[in-house]
């Protein structure tokens, strides 16, 4: 029965991958591709760990399937945060079409081009 | 005991404790480096007339014939070049004592330096192409350091082309290395040449036979493949070019090329052909570029290209004389290539300058110096009494003995160049007029001047290799080694 | 297997080529991660995860080593392009071509992956015990470490020499005043 | 004291990796989290009273199970938006204010937003102010945005952390 | 059809996944395009690892995982810092 | 301000240690599990890489690190010599002088989990020094 469950989630989260990879690929923005991108791959890998967890149990590779579950939540978003913010120091604009960019108007305020905080 | 692993453990012994205890006095650095030198040197003397040696390192003997372990095996040739790499390396080292005190940070350079030295001696006592292939990047990753070593901008960018050919050549290597396994299943050199003798040579070792050309052509910078040596060499440290012209090339060059061609792949005719036409061509066309330099140690650097071509030249020809003449001139040119960079290393401590057009007269300032480059030179030119004289009438005799005409008329040719440009040396640098700009210059330092009287009577002395009693010892066990071929593996395998 | 490992190698493949066209050095760089990890990925597919880990690992240290250098001189591309290397690119294809041409006809020669004569590899598994007679379960520990521990100790010289060639070399001053 | 409690968490995720209790990896666990404790504990964790107060442990778990929850709607949510035809996207960068207080809360904070439907978080500065990257800005108003991207964590956040 | 065929299936379509993040690191304008496909090409291949194991049945391929996760991290934060103007020692 | 954002500060407070015990659990495991002193070492170097990096360092107190790192190197690699040259005066050079144990126990293999412990110290200094090196420096001369 578990692994039926395992190979579902599996499953599920290979299809969370795709999705995903489609939006690194269709979105226009790097900030907007961080956005597709990080969310779903890293919960698409979750998803396999998880599986492979489920399917495994408490051997060897279950527990470190297991392990990796947080290590992977706590990794990526701050990845993807840290390369937000190098690219919008670095001058990468926003897709043209944005609505509003308050991060650059705090940033002109405290001091041009450098970074700030 | 088995001394063996010594040649290996004692210069990277000091070599990593430099690091830690370098810095407490300003002496320990020259205390460790030459005690470790001169210990390698009495060592490798002890090797002399010893019978061929085989150590299994670890203890791991062979499975169903299969050698799992690795194996150091020491020959003829390997005590030969165990030889020159530590006594040129003890000699270099007392020079170093007073030349580096130039230089900032003496501890590294010795570090450096010793690890260099360990690494020529892993390759040449080493028994496994893998293990030769280690230590061989252990030896030229130190030079490529060491030749950057006075951080200046050329040094810079000659260690950065050295860099990037010695690094492309160790490609090649390792890819030969790398298909001789797939093709053998062994990475022990003796096992391999008996997989190939009993095979018969295929495809693979052929085309392995042409990477290992291309690679150790260009660490040995054998003509097609010279063009970093020219830069490499006059930029290191005097002591480092003579390391490098005198030793480095020869060990994990000519040697390894030897060691590889002869023992594991065995040669025939078309290698020897490639070989032959290499060695006549980098030994005519290293001396032309040679005789038009104005910077002595570039003029040098060129020369060692030149003498090269004499032994890839008589090594390719194969008959035993040629071998042997060939081994000889190997030993002599490492005798006097690094006398003449000590020297011009001496000239640059003391007039800050290599140019030949500025100097000088320098032998009335400088009288050791002069009267040892003197030697040197009509050493290398092969002038009677010398070393080399010896070693190119062997040369020439073997080639004319073996039907090569022209080879020996080239060799001819190339030695009177090679007068020519040294007669230059010696007019435009230490005969003639003192220039008044060098009326204050002093002569070396002391130690300096023991190293190159010390390779000087090496030179003058060098010529009593060829009696009967000392040569049976030493040149003819190095060149049964190379002509006795793939009898290699029955020696190393013990069957 | 194979399914997985052809298109890992095309993955390869495209990113060197895509990496030696960027014309930014840092880009290069980053391009040249996925050679790393392509390479990684297929150490993994090939169940040699000692490799891919270490594969893994310095691809990481060499990441953090290029941009540490691409910070302290430059990130432009200033080789010339185009104009006046033809010869170069043309000497460098021909010689491509000889080397692929060569060593399709000689490998032609060689048994393929996996089986071939593995003498050394048998031995190591020696039949009269359990494991190897080093005691280790992993086999390629008991290989680096004690079969070939003289190779280690010559490849653990290697790194030591490039520090020390590093540090020798970025000194504040080469010579004495 | 924070370091003891660094210890055991070092040991808790040695014991994961070796999954054995042989006695062997239990005392080099020992020695090797003790090191790791000497090299890191200080710099690790600053207010270890707060871990021995079990009704935090209580929000945490519940936390989790927003967090997963939220992640789910944000993997449909891009799901939605990159497969539709149109794309329909309307990205922006917003500020937000958060009225936690300590590092670690607002990190989480920070985290907890990159992984939820449709936000990034860009930069946080000093005082809580955080910038967003929104990928279909509904308001642009720092108010409202703090109402609708940060209070559904904050509650939860605060009673963990704070 | 069993099992093994299917975990063959998915790693095969992680791999060929992989392949969009070329695409993205080819094309990406900026470097910081790049960088993110490389980011996410590092998750990807993460998600590999666990699935080769049970395909081979050799459980400690997952180290490999975890090593990958925390190197990538490591390289990821390089690259960021890079990317914000900032010297590594500063 | 030094360093990196407070997010990444934060997340490398957590994350140096783990990565740190990780690197360790690959070396002392090395002969049990892949990866050996070298993987393990390099990510010992890499936690010490990420609190640097996130923390910002200033040049002073990285001037003594580089000296100690490139000290423990050198240590790291003289131990694993000291192991090698136990052997030559039992017998051989890199002869197993330790006796074998029972396999899948961590202490088992004879000296193989000591060769990869000082493997690992080598490794781990020698990058973090050449690290060190590269980012503090200062690109004078001629430009």
């Amino acid at each position: 029965m578990n692994d039926y469950i395992g190979l579902g989630v599996i499953f599920i989260g290979i299809l969370f991958d795709l999705f995903g990879c489609i939006g690194l690929v269709r979105l226009p923005d790097v900030y907007n591709r961080l956005q597709a991108a990080t969310k779903c791959v890293s919960l698409g890998t979750c998803g396999i760990m998880f599986g492979i967890f489920l399917m495994e149990g408490f051997s060897g590779l279950g527990v470190k399937a297991l392990v990796a579950i947080p290590l992977i939540f706590v990794t990526a978003p701050t990845a993807a945060h840290a390369l937000a913010r190098g690219a919008h120091i670095a001058g990468v604009r926003l897709w043209r079409k944005s609505v509003c960019d308050e991060y650059e108007e705090e940033k002109k305020q405290v001091g041009r081009g450098k970074p700030f905080i | 005991m088995n001394l063996i692993p010594l040649f290996v453990a004692i210069p990277l012994a000091m070599a990593f404790v430099m690091p830690l205890f370098g810095r407490l006095s300003r002496l320990l650095p020259d205390l460790l480096g030459n005690a470790a030198t001169l210990a390698l040197a009495a060592l490798s003397c002890a090797m002399i007339n010893l019978p061929m040696m085989v150590y299994k390192v670890g203890g791991w003997e062979p499975v169903n014939g299969v050698p799992i372990g690795i194996y150091l095996v020491v020959d003829g040739l390997a005590v030969l070049m165990l030889l020159i790499i530590n006594v040129i390396g003890f000699a270099v080292s007392v020079y170093s004592i007073e030349y580096m005190r130039k230089y900032t940070d003496k501890a590294r350079f010795y570090t450096l330096f010793l690890l260099m030295m360990a690494g020529m001696n892993g390759v040449v006592i080493s028994g496994d192409m893998f293990n030769l292939y280690v230590f061989l990047e252990v030896a030229a990753i130190a030079s490529y350091a060491l030749v950057a070593f006075g951080t200046e901008a050329e040094e810079l960018e000659a260690a950065f082309k050295y860099q990037v050919m010695g690094t492309a050549a160790s490609g090649f290597i390792l890819v030969g290395i790398a298909v001789l396994y797939s093709l053998t299943g062994t990475l022990n050199m003796a096992d391999a040449g008996k997989v190939i003798l009993e095979q018969g040579r295929s495809q693979g070792a052929l085309f392995a036979g042409a990477l290992f050309l291309m690679g150790f052509g260009l660490k040995a910078a054998i003509m097609p493949f010279h063009a970093w040596l020219p830069d490499a060499h006059p930029s290191a440290p005097a002591p480092i070019s003579a390391m490098l012209s005198g030793v480095l090339i020869k060990a994990i060059g000519i040697y390894a090329l030897c060691r590889i061609f002869f023992n594991v792949i065995g040669l025939n005719l078309t290698t020897s052909y490639i070989l032959m036409a290499m060695g006549a061509l980098s030994m005519i066309a290293g001396v032309f570029l040679a005789i038009g330099q104005w910077d002595m140690k570039r003029l040098f650097a060129y020369h060692s290209i030149s003498q090269m071509g004499y032994v890839v030249m008589a090594i390719g020809i194969g008959t035993p004389l040629a071998v042997l003449g060939g081994l000889f001139h190997l030993v002599n040119h490492a005798t006097f290539k690094s006398l003449l960079f000590l020297n011009s290393g001496a000239v640059v401590y003391s007039t800050g300058n290599r140019d030949l057009q500025k100097m000088g007269g320098l032998n009335q300032r400088m009288p050791v110096t002069g009267a040892t480059s003197l030697i040197a030179s009509m050493s290398i030119a092969g002038i009677p009494p010398f070393n080399g004289f010896w070693s190119k009438l062997i040369i020439i005799l073997a080639a004319v003995q073996a039907g090569y005409y022209g080879l020996a008329a080239l060799a001819v040719v190339g030695s009177i160049m090679t007068l020519a440009s040294f007669l230059k040396v010696q007019r435009y640098g230490f005969f003639g007029k003192l220039r008044p700009v060098w009326k204050k210059v002093r002569e070396a330092p002391v130690f300096m001047c023991v190293s190159m009287v010390l390779l000087a009577l090496l030179c003058v002395g060098m010529g009593l290799l060829l009696l009967p009693g000392v040569k049976d010892g030493l040149l003819d066990r190095a060149a049964d080694a190379v002509t006795g071929g793939t009898d290699y593996s029955g020696l190393v395998l013990g069957k | 297997m194979i399914i997985v490992l052809c298109p890992l190698i095309v993955l390869m493949i495209l990113g060197g080529v895509v990496a030696l066209e960027a014309t930014s050095l840092l880009s290069s760089v980053v391009l040249l991660g996925i050679v790393g990890f392509g390479l990684s990925a297929a150490f993994l597919i090939l169940q040699a995860p000692d490799l891919a880990i270490v594969q893994i690992v310095v691809e990481t240290l060499s990441l953090i080593i290029f941009i540490a250098v691409i910070l302290k001189t430059t990130s432009k591309d200033t080789s010339t392009r185009g104009r006046g290397r033809t010869p170069h690119y043309v000497m460098a294809a021909a010689f491509a071509l000889i080397f692929v041409l060569a060593a399709s006809w000689a490998l032609a020669s060689i048994p393929p992956f996996g089986m071939p004569s593995l003498r050394m590899a048998e031995a190591y598994l020696s039949p009269n015990s359990l494991l190897q007679p080093t005691g280790a379960a992993n086999l390629v520990a008991a290989v680096i470490l004690d079969f070939r521990g003289y190779d280690t100790l010559g490849e653990a010289t290697v790194l030591f020499t490039a520090v020390m060639g590093v540090l020798a070399v970025l000194r504040k001053t080469g010579r004495k005043p | 004291m924070s370091r003891i409690v660094y210890f055991i968490i070092a040991y808790a995720f040695w014991l994961l990796l070796t999954l054995s209790v042989d006695w062997q990896h239990l005392v080099t666990g020992a020695v090797v989290c003790g090191l790791t404790t000497m090299i890191f504990g200080k710099i690790s964790i600053s207010r270890a009273r707060k871990l021995f107060q079990p009704q935090r442990y209580f929000w945490m778990v519940l936390y989790v199970l927003v967090l997963l929850w939220e992640c789910l709607k944000a993997n449909f949510d891009v799901a939605y938006r990159v497969l539709h035809p149109a794309m329909p996207i309307r990205p922006g960068i917003v500020k937000a204010r958060s009225s936690l207080k300590t590092d670690v809360a607002r990190t989480c904070l920070a985290n907890s937003i990159t992984m939820t439907p449709g936000t990034l978080t860009v930069d946080m500065n000093g005082e809580g102010d955080l910038y967003i990257h929104w990928i279909n800005v509904k308001d642009d108003d720092a108010q409202h945005a703090t109402q609708m991207i940060v209070k559904r964590f904050e509650r939860i956040l605060k009673r963990v952390f704070e | 059809m069993n099992l093994d065929h299917l975990f063959l299936g998915f790693v095969a379509s992680l791999v060929a996944l992989c392949f969009f993040c070329l695409y993205r690191a080819w094309r990406g304008p900026t470097v910081a395009d790049r960088m993110v496909a490389i980011d996410i090409l590092g998750i990807l291949v993460v998600g590999l690892c666990p699935l080769w194991a049970i395909y081979t049945k050799r459980g400690f391929l997952i180290d490999v995982a975890l090593a990958w996760i925390l190197m990538s991290f490591i390289g990821t934060i390089t690259l960021a810092k890079y990317l914000g103007g900032q010297q590594l020692d500063e | 301000m030094r360093g990196m954002t407070p997010i990444v500060k934060t997340v490398t407070r957590g994350m140096a240690g783990m990565i740190f015990l990780y690197g360790i659990y690959i070396v002392l495991h090395g002969h049990l599990t892949p990866g050996g002193g070298f993987a393990g070492g390099v990510m010992v170097a890499a936690a010490f890489v990420l609190v640097f990096l996130a923390k910002g360092s200033p040049e002073a107190v990285s001037e003594a690190k580089k000296e100690r790192s490139s000290m423990a190197e050198s240590l790291g690699i003289l131990t694993f010599w000291v192991l090698a040259m136990i052997g030559l005066i039992g017998g051989t050079f890199f002869y197993n002088f330790l006796t074998k144990g029972k396999p899948f126990r961590l202490l088992s293999a004879g000296f193989i989990p000591l060769n990869n412990i000082a493997i690992g110290i080598e490794v781990a200094g020698a990058l973090f020094a050449i690290f060190i090196t590269l980012a503090v420096l200062k690109a004078g001369g001629k430009k």
